[in-house]
């Protein structure tokens, strides 16, 4: 069993720096690897170049390294919820490129799976296609899409062991699967890293092999963005 | 004239028995408080759940289990969670039969606009792009007419486009109708609505072949 | 839940007909779909155009539809063990198609996800690539595959529920789960068919909506092709 | 002069702590046996397993867990299963660090063939291309000369080749090269192997610079 298990945050994010290209595994705040975004806020790393499907809100999640400027760059799906972001695109300050969600999760799978690029009729005909590679197959009509080119992936999963190995919860699964072994260096961290040979082999999400780092995270806040519940019959 | 509930109400009729249904945010959430009772029809949220439920009740909330709308929700029996990719090929591989979305503009030919209005903080496209362009069935549930009185049914779309030629059916506050090679062929009427009134808020071409009926909710 | 599952192997394979193309699951004898294969041969269904890792043994899994010569053509990674395939091959009655392990996994799974085709370094500069789409992406070259087009994808797993859920065990998941959804209509067969609700909706492995029908197969042989053991120490 | 076993012995000092291997059907199956302890090393087979351990013992044999060769495996703790689509995201995707499989010839540009021979019946390439063509690094496990004594290293390949320009070590009886881009460069030699005896069972361009070690087992 190959060792992937660091001692903390400050060990899994070794050798990060200003003006990388980082992926973050979640959806809204579900899911998100809040141990390694809040390392990166203490780091104070700059000039970052970030793929995720969203930016976080002000106080949260990714929005914390906009609030610290330390992002040049987000490349997302849908990116409300978050006023300083939108007042740093608004001045310029901020450059976002937003690409359809299927889009973004196949060109992390791309880059895991060693594909340089896919087909995809996402987005075809719109200026999401404009510049870009189209090309018919049986009628259809199909644009060009590369695989991302990331230093880090930082991705959160609910069990883990020190193989690497992964299991996901609920739709706090996400993007993380797909990011994982899709940049030079995959961080991943987990809510509860248990002993190598008690996760099921047939139930593993994320083989160990596609994970360079892992470590339980200290905290977990989960917060929720849109509480929707209904009455409890009596 | 309907209101979002009326419209959410006739979309649900489209609804058929074993249907895999993605629902868009806004009107669409509604369709499934519409849905029979003696179909069974399963709901796909694209950021990874298949077999989603009601909202969970008061104090059982899971940051873990969401929809596309970050809303939290529960899951029913049969229901299975799954990655981001793993979601997209369920809707790019038209598994999903059934997709229905929110527009603030279709095209007589089935283009539809619906993420961008330039000079105005654009949020981004989700899923939607993705959605109309593989779903088969793309059936859209808005007002026939925007705030300013304007028809948002168009000979061709003013904003960013979303998707090109995939919109099958619009059902709005006035009228279902379906998008044909030839224009909107007028097929329902709201309750209460006259053909004209459907024609004058449509600046896209129209056909009115015969007695159009009224609805049947 | 949409009820997916059939009464019997016979339902399970209404529509097959002759000269259809089909997929089967299975990494040798491992995880192939038994009873769908027991059903062909009973049907006598003829001229089939078989997409499969393997060609079976002369007396079991698609050995079985060779011996009925129901087999026009096979596309396949590797067709060794099996003295009636090679026998047909050299005759010229079988057609056959050898193409990569992972290009034909992902031609499977580029049908399930609709990608039309995927680029691949697999088999540049041989003959493989012969006549095909060559491309150069960042200095390294790729071939074009198309995703593949079948009629019906018959696969097996270890568990499965009325709402066509499953979960693969061990090593006989292989090409399993991505032929699902990669056919027309897939039938998925399972050594055990549970209640639905009792799989974790966690830890299932092909979500219901890539499976048409599903049965409880009748018997398992699960024939071993190497029994390879050591001895126990004392 | 190496057998099997010697091959295998020396290749496995190829294996580093850390790395995930994937080893081919003959010759490289047996590398396993010679491992160091005191390194921690996975075994990837591409129908679909990593952390391969020994054969089950007698009776404990279970149909629905074999590697690529068919055979009746075991795994070790931390081992997972996986379809063959993500087996070969792992292969392709370069997250395998070692590939061990044996060939008929090399050429001295690194090309590789082992797949087919005309004429006979073709079993096929099953995973070869595919681990040919994306791992970084190749070691070719083979005998120096065909059983007809002609040099398996060549200029050219005479036979279909499996993939182009991607060997970087070839161990056999004789010898242990590295190809580089102006040939085989002889690295060591097999005991009681002379650099004369190797030079002769070497079609292609031989490189010898400076003193040969004898390999060291």
């Amino acid at each position: 069993m190959i060792n992937k298990k660091v001692a903390n945050v400050q060990e899994a994010l070794e050798g990060v720096s200003d003006n990388m290209t980082f992926m973050f595994g979640g959806f809204g705040l579900s899911g998100i690897p809040e141990n390694s975004i809040a390392e990166l806020v203490r780091l104070g790393t700059k000039g970052l170049k970030c793929i995720s499907n969203n930016a976080g809100v002000d106080d949260f999640g990714l929005g914390l390294l906009l609030q610290g400027k330390q992002i040049d760059k987000m490349t997302s799906s849908y990116v409300g919820e978050n006023d300083e972001f939108e007042r740093q695109m608004l001045s310029g300050e901020l450059e976002v490129e937003l690409i359809p969600q299927g889009t973004l999760a196949e060109r992390c799978r791309a880059a895991q799976a060693g594909f340089p690029a896919i087909y995809t009729p996402a987005g075809y005909g719109t200026e999401v296609a404009e510049g870009k590679e189209t090309r018919e197959f049986d009628g259809k009509m199909y644009v060009l899409e590369y695989a991302f080119k990331a230093d880090f992936a930082f991705v959160k999963a609910w069990k883990g062991d020190a193989a690497g190995n992964l299991v996901f919860k609920g739709t706090a699964r996400n993007f993380n699967p797909n990011m994982c072994g899709a940049a030079k260096i995959t961080v991943a961290e987990v809510e509860e890293l248990v002993p190598v040979g008690t996760l099921d082999p047939n139930q593993i999400h994320i083989p160990g092999i596609f994970v360079k780092r892992i470590f339980q995270g200290e905290t977990y806040e989960k917060r929720i963005e849109q509480r929707t519940v209904r009455a409890k019959a009596n | 004239m309907l209101d979002k509930n009326g419209i959410a109400k006739r979309i649900a009729k489209e609804v058929q028995d074993g249907y895999y249904v993605n629902l868009g945010i806004g009107i669409p959430t509604l369709v499934a408080n519409y849905v029979r009772d003696d179909i069974e029809v399963e709901f796909q949220s694209e950021n990874g759940v298949l077999g989603m439920g009601p909202f969970p009740f008061e104090g059982e909330e899971d940051a873990d289990i969401i929809n596309a709308g970050k809303q939290t929700i529960t899951t029913l029996p049969g229901a299975s969670f799954f990655d981001s990719a793993t979601s997209f090929s369920m809707i790019r591989g038209q598994h999903v039969d059934l997709t229905i979305l929110g527009a603030m503009e279709v095209s007589e030919d089935g283009d539809i606009a619906n993420w961008k209005i330039p000079g105005k903080m654009v949020k981004g496209m989700g899923g939607a792009m993705d959605l109309v362009a593989s779903a088969e069935n793309i059936i859209v549930a808005m007002m026939h007419t925007n705030r300013a009185g304007a028809s948002k049914l168009l000979k061709h779309c003013s904003l960013p486009l979303t998707g090109v030629a995939c919109v099958k059916k619009v059902v709005t506050n006035l009228a279902v109708m379906q998008v044909t090679p030839n224009g909107f062929k007028l097929l329902e009427r709201a309750p209460g609505v006259s053909v004209e009134e459907i024609q004058n808020a449509t600046e896209g071409h129209l056909i009115i072949d015969g007695d159009i009926p009224e609805m049947d909710l």
